[in-house]
């Protein structure tokens, strides 16, 4: 009894869209990082797949470089977030937009309503 | 009969921890789960024969960069996730259009590859990939990637120091 | 067979001189710059003269020895038309004259200029320099081909452009340099237009293979002017360019701004007559080019009547040789025209070596006077410098044709085949005749004026001086080979052979569509005692002798004669002072007209209103849209989520169609 | 049955796992005992005396102890991984030692191999995968407790384990090269296996050519485990207990537990890579060697009846004479001649383990605690670039070898 191999291919599918949208949905800086992570997982699994399928290694030499690209990637940052906290900034991504059209608009850490009020000005 | 039953279970695995990453407003929760699809997505790729990467996918992935994350996270006490709604287009278009990829994407996966199967789990792991296989592959055709990514990475190094440095 | 095999060594080993002063010279220090300028010249010239004696035992069948060392260029397919051009280096009778001449001179040169740069700045600069000019110059005489012949004859250029202008501290000779370089590059023009429509007619850039094609074709006549004739008139105005024959001439006198050792190599030994030796090496189109070769001849004598004439007045002794080298260069082609290339080639040799002579020796006075160059304020000299006087006195002896020197032999052959050559016409003669007169009256004044008489400076501030021996042994030897590098044409005289024409004929002869008579015929029925005799009191000799009289009477006899005959004849004068105003006409109908075009029309039009428009517009319109899309910047990161997503969506929706297109 | 002849290897190794589980949770509990005994004596203390003969039964009171106590969670605690955090570390220390084989492949029982519950062809990564794993147990512990010294805890553990585990895995990979597989069987047989000795009796164990690698990994390996002189994550000293300070009774345990079973992982991994696992160190032909356990522990016996004949008074002396009995008993099953060749791999193995268990306790019992940036600094600066330049050099010589062989 074998596993099809478009089983695998859709449970990819699937995880990574759900990379994409936690990537929409989370504000934390942190957990944006993790939903890239989880995209580029997804993506490996379908690399493993298809090296399967096709019996090649290519694919499987492929996820090698993913994951390093993802070790970097990590480390480079998850230095940012560092420096983010160090500043006294907080982790939200969406009260981190100092390049935003306006300038560097500093949100208090408050309610979302003053928040919004300062986004206007 | 037994392949199928361990893919459901580390699907069904990797699919709700995912969900849970969005759901969960506790950073250590959304990493933990991460950490399960990772573990879910290794028992895969030991099903589909790839010891060495779902190996690799364990040491590096889940033991190490997984760690860094959570070890972050326990340093800054990233308290509860606020869950502030500025984007008006993330709401609106962000999250739909995410969801119809996810959609779009599965579906068109499965049509691409309908039928076509592959080894089970026990045939896959005799018939597995060997590592001194996938090491000659990687140290002769893919030579000049690995040396690149070594660069890549001792940047990646590099740059998280000057970054993390006390500024002064 | 060593260096026949290997004739780059004798370009390598310049280049490498160059290379080594001009990259570390700064920091070596004296000796060492001159071990390696004059090492590698020196090396040079061992290596040429190896090749001569290789050569020298080579079977007739074999020359000329054409070696190609690598594809250089290659366009278009392997057909008969294709472009393909090697780097290939040739030696035959022609290229040994101008390989010993040029690399010889070069190294006396070089060695003089060692005790004349003594106290200049950028010494290793000015070795380096010159250096490259004999690497270029050697590439131009060795080429096989018109297109590595054509690299040497920019390369020399550019030198001589860089060495005009050495202190480039001084303004006039950065004009002077950028005057010589945009004068050549006219005449360049032409003569690359002549190269690209040499490869049209003969399909190739080779000479062996273009001389075979141009045999193959029927030759021009006087009535009818074809391909070959425009090929030939298109070469030659690079040649009026480069060896200054009117109407190009106007570089070089201003040319003199750079070093005396670099006038006398470059601007009077070896690059002008570059000219010359491309005319000769082209001999077998000129030959059938009757147009072309009229219209060179022309142009020689014309200049060399001209040029003598403009030489009368001067008082600039480096000017005065710059005009007379002018005259020379006519001389040169006034015999490559009238179809005696040997002549032309003979006389470029002794005119290497007495005009070089002379320069160096004006280069020793100016030394000696301490930067002086005008003669009115030399005289007496005499005694003073004993070495230089008696070499100049050679050279002049040389350069008027009196016989017994280099340039009787030379000089008297061209007028020769001038009067009685296959293409010879009596104006002609009459032009090279009055020139050789004025040639040796002008000569001598400057002789006089500079060592005779008594001083007209100031001694006590100028303490005149010999030079060292480093500048007066190559004025030594110079002297020697202008007084005895002629008699190897001696015999001719007395109806005997020109060894010198001899040797050269197989160059001259192969494919002239009619065998020249490089020896003029003598004239018959006569003892050759008798025709000796009546050489030697030949008309131009005649002259030459009356020139020289004319100048002791007007400088010596009684020296205010010159300006009264300048009072009397003041307007001729006036117009030979300044140069018959050409200058002034070129600054007026040439410079001034582009000047005005290009900065009203082309800088404050063209460039001001229609490309600056052009870029601010796109700059005003690239900031608008700016300005409006910025507005998507919103600074929230889960915005540019959404946009990625949104993206990614199009992206794959459009994929996803375009798969089901390419399914179906 | 149908489903046990189908699958009979899952059952096996679940039997196999069961009895494994066994053998390892009571080796746990004695190994607290043993190491108490050796600090005591290292110390000239009696260590644990009163409960049974020299405290044999002392283990048994302590578990009986931390199942009987209060089990209290912090209430600011985040209950779900403080939960989690000491199961994640038991379980996966245990998991670990699932892959070690105590005796040869080829020995098998009802078709089954007797000693080695998976003999998977990289059974290395997977054992490091796993130990990787080990160090959430630790860092959640800390983060979950929400108070400060288990954070405190848990960040260093975190920082530690991370940065050592890459000097551990580095020092390793010479022996890699060497036996040219990651395949715990093929590395054990590697050089020694095909019959190796030097002088005819000096074996070839890895540790030989490895001997840098093997210093590294053995120091590796005690901050890997996080105890002194790498205790900094449960310094009583500075942080109470670190990051199981909230933590009582069985939770505590488990951690406890989950120490010494990866102090058992190491020990193993060290005599497999580099003192040639459960291999005999002396040559096939000395025949006595089969003899040597049966040999041992009728020894054991007999030390055990003197002393319970001379020392011992009243339950103790019983106590020691079941040992007595026992010990006789299973020495003279072990001297039969159809068993002695079973016995001989767990033996020789199990000896070779108890040699780095008693190093360990002998470095505990002898060295103070590093401070945290000097254990930074060493793991950084001496121990990773050592293990390298052996990788490098290794590999080096063995290309050299290669080529001119």
């Amino acid at each position: 009894m074998s596993v099809p191999i478009s089983y695998y291919l859709v449970l990819s599918g699937i995880l990574f869209g759900l990379g994409v949208v936690a990537f929409v949905f989370k504000r934390n800086v942190i957990t944006v990082f993790m939903s890239i992570e989880l995209m580029l997982n997804a993506v490996n699994l379908a690399f493993v797949a298809f090296a399967r399928a096709h019996q090649q290694l290519d694919g499987l030499v492929f996820v090698f470089f993913v994951i390093v690209v993802a070790a970097a990637e990590a480390a480079v940052g998850l230095a940012i977030v560092m420096m983010m906290a160090q500043n006294g900034q907080s982790l939200n991504v969406e009260r981190a937009h100092s390049l935003g059209e306006g300038g560097p608009t500093y949100l208090p850490g408050g309610s979302a309503a003053e928040s919004r009020e300062a986004l206007k000005s | 009969m037994i392949p199928l039953i361990v893919f459901f279970a580390c699907a069904l695995l990797a699919v709700a921890s995912a969900v849970t990453l969005i759901l969960a407003r506790e950073p250590i929760h959304s990493a933990l789960s991460l950490i399960n699809v990772m573990v879910a997505l290794a028992i895969l790729y030991l099903l589909l024969g790839a010891e060495f990467i779902s190996a690799v996918q364990i040491i590096v992935y889940a033991g190490a960069i997984m760690v860094l994350f959570v070890f972050v996270i326990m340093l800054l006490n990233a308290g509860v996730e606020e869950r502030t709604d500025y984007s008006k287009l993330a709401k609106y278009a962000g999250l739909p259009l995410g969801f119809f990829l996810l959609i779009e994407i599965a579906r068109w996966m499965y049509g691409s590859s309908a039928g076509s199967t592959i080894a089970n789990g026990a045939g896959a792991i005799t018939g597995a990939v060997s590592t001194r296989d996938l090491s000659s592959e990687l140290f002769r055709q893919y030579l000049f990637n690995f040396e690149a990514t070594s660069l890549l990475i001792l940047i990646a190094i590099l740059g998280a120091l000057v970054l993390a440095r006390k500024n002064q | 067979m060593f260096m026949l095999n290997y004739m780059w060594i004798i370009l390598a080993l310049p280049i490498l001189g160059a290379a080594v002063n001009g990259l570390f010279g700064k920091r070596l220090p004296k000796a060492a710059v001159n071990s390696v300028a004059i090492g590698s010249v020196a090396l040079t010239f061992a290596a040429v003269c190896e090749l001569v004696r290789e050569f020298w035992y080579l079977p007739a069948s074999q020359i000329p020895w054409v070696k190609s060392y690598y594809t250089w260029m290659v366009a278009g397919d392997y057909t008969a038309q294709a472009f393909h051009i090697n780097f290939a280096l040739q030696v035959d009778q022609l290229t040994v004259i101008m390989l010993l001449t040029v690399s010889f001179v070069g190294l006396l040169i070089h060695i003089y200029s060692i005790g004349y740069m003594e106290h200049e700045g950028g010494y290793y600069r000015y070795f380096s320099y010159l250096n490259l000019f004999m690497f270029f110059m050697l590439t131009l005489v060795m080429g096989a081909n018109l297109a590595v012949m054509f690299v040497g004859w920019e390369g020399v250029g550019l030198c001589s452009y860089l060495l005009i202008g050495f202190w480039f501290h001084k303004k006039s000779a950065t004009d002077a340099g950028k005057k010589a370089f945009i004068t050549t590059r006219i005449g360049d023009l032409a003569f690359m237009v002549g190269i690209l429509l040499a490869f049209w007619t003969f399909g190739s850039l080779t000479y062996s293979a273009m001389f075979q094609q141009a045999a193959k074709m029927t030759p021009d006549t006087m009535a009818h002017a074809g391909t070959l004739t425009a090929i030939a008139v298109l070469l030659f105005v690079g040649a009026i360019g480069k060896s200054a024959q009117l109407p190009l001439y106007v570089w070089l006198p201003d040319a003199m701004e750079g070093p005396t050792p670099v006038s006398a190599l470059i601007h009077a030994a070896t690059m002008v007559t570059a000219g010359v030796y491309m005319v000769a090496r082209m001999n077998p189109v000129y030959s059938r080019a009757p147009i072309a070769m009229m219209l060179v001849a022309v142009v020689g004598g014309i200049t060399a009547f001209y040029a003598a004439t403009i030489a009368l007045v001067q008082t600039d002794i480096k000017k005065v040789l710059a005009y007379s080298t002018i005259s020379q260069l006519g001389y040169m082609f006034l015999g490559c025209g009238v179809g005696a290339y040997a002549a032309g080639i003979f006389h470029l040799m002794t005119h290497a070596f007495f005009k070089g002579l002379l320069f160096l020796t004006a280069g020793s006075v100016i030394h000696a006077m301490g930067g002086e160059q005008d003669m009115t304020k030399m005289g007496g000299l005499r005694k003073k410098i004993p070495i230089t006087y008696w070499t100049m006195l050679i050279a002049t002896l040389a350069i008027a044709g009196i016989p017994g020197f280099a340039g009787f032999f030379s000089k008297d052959e061209i007028l020769e085949a001038a009067k009685s050559g296959p293409h010879a016409s009596q104006w002609l003669w009459a032009l090279g005749v009055a020139a050789a007169g004025l040639t040796s009256f002008y000569m001598f004044r400057l002789i006089f004026l500079t060592f005779f008489g008594k001083p007209r400076f100031d001694e006590h501030k100028v303490h005149v001086h010999e030079s060292p021996w480093k500048m007066t042994i190559p004025l030594m030897i110079l002297a020697f080979l202008s007084t005895f590098g002629g008699w190897v044409a001696a015999p001719r005289l007395a109806g005997g052979i020109d060894y010198f024409s001899r040797f050269l004929d197989p160059v001259f002869s192969s494919y002239a569509p009619s065998p020249v008579v490089s020896e003029a015929a003598a004239t018959p029925g006569l003892s050759p005692v008798a025709q000796v005799l009546l050489a030697l009191v030949g008309i131009p000799v005649i002259l030459a002798v009356i020139g020289l009289l004319v100048a002791w009477w007007f400088y010596i006899k009684n020296p205010n004669a010159p300006k009264q005959l300048a009072q009397k004849l003041h307007g001729l004068y006036i117009l030979l002072l300044n140069k018959y105003y050409v200058d002034e006409l070129y600054l007026g109908a040439i410079v001034r007209p582009l000047l005005w075009l290009s900065t009203k029309v082309l800088w404050q039009f063209v460039d001001a209103t229609v490309i600056d428009g052009a870029v601010n517009g796109t700059a005003t319109v690239a900031r608008e849209t700016g300005g409006e899309v910025r507005e998507l910047q919103s600074g929230n990161t889960r915005s540019y989520a959404s946009w990625v997503a949104i993206g990614a969506v199009g992206f794959t929706m459009l994929l996803l169609a375009f798969i089901g297109w390419a399914v179906r | 049955m149908g489903f046990i002849s189908e699958h009979s290897v899952l059952v096996a190794s679940l039997i196999k796992v069961a009895v494994l589980l066994f053998i390892v949770m009571t080796a746990l509990a004695y190994l607290t005992w043993f190491e108490r005994k050796v600090v005591a004596h290292i110390q000239s203390r009696w260590g644990p005396y009163y409960v049974g003969a020299h405290g044999l039964l002392q283990p048994l009171a302590d578990g009986l102890k931390f199942l009987f106590k209060e089990d209290l969670t912090p209430p600011a605690s985040d209950k779900l991984v403080y939960v989690l955090a000491p199961f994640l570390a038991l379980s996966l220390s245990l998991t670990a030692i699932a892959l070690i084989p105590f005796g040869p492949p080829n020995l098998r029982l009802f078709g089954q191999p007797l000693f080695v519950v998976s003999n998977i062809d990289i059974g290395l990564l997977f054992l490091f995968a796993i130990t990787s794993m080990g160090v959430y147990g630790v860092a959640l512990a800390g983060w979950s407790s929400n108070s400060k010294y288990p954070l405190l805890g848990g960040l260093r553990s975190s920082a530690q384990m991370i940065s050592y585990e890459v000097s551990l895995t580095i020092s390793v990979v010479g022996v890699l090269l060497l036996a040219g597989s990651l395949n715990f069987n093929s590395i054990i047989e590697g050089p020694q296996g095909q019959g190796g000795y030097w002088l005819h009796f000096v074996p070839k164990w890895n540790v030989f050519p490895q001997i840098i690698g093997f210093l590294c990994y053995l120091t590796a390996a005690v901050a890997e485990t996080n105890r002194i002189p790498f205790d900094l994550p449960e310094a009583e000293t500075e942080l109470v207990a670190g990051f199981h300070t909230e933590y009582s009774s069985f939770k505590f345990a488990m951690f406890f537990m989950a120490e010494y079973a990866n102090m058992i992982t190491v020990s193993c991994l060290a005599t497999i890579l580099f003192f040639g696992g459960w291999l005999s160190p002396f040559p096939e032909t000395w025949r006595w060697q089969l003899y040597l356990p049966g040999a041992g522990l009728i020894a054991l016996g007999i030390y055990c009846a003197y002393d319970a004949a001379t020392r011992m008074r009243g339950l103790a002396r019983l106590q020691l004479s079941v040992v007595t009995v026992l010990a006789l008993g299973i020495g003279a099953v072990c001297l039969l001649p159809m068993v002695a060749p079973y016995v001989q791999g767990p033996f020789w193995f199990t000896a070779k383990i108890l040699v780095f268990l008693f190093f360990y306790v002998w470095v505990r019992g002898t060295l103070p605690r590093f401070r945290y940036d000097q254990l930074m600094s060493f793991g950084w600066k001496l121990l990773l670039p050592v293990s390298l330049a052996n990788l490098v050099v290794t590999a080096a010589v063995i290309v050299f070898v290669t080529r001119h062989a």
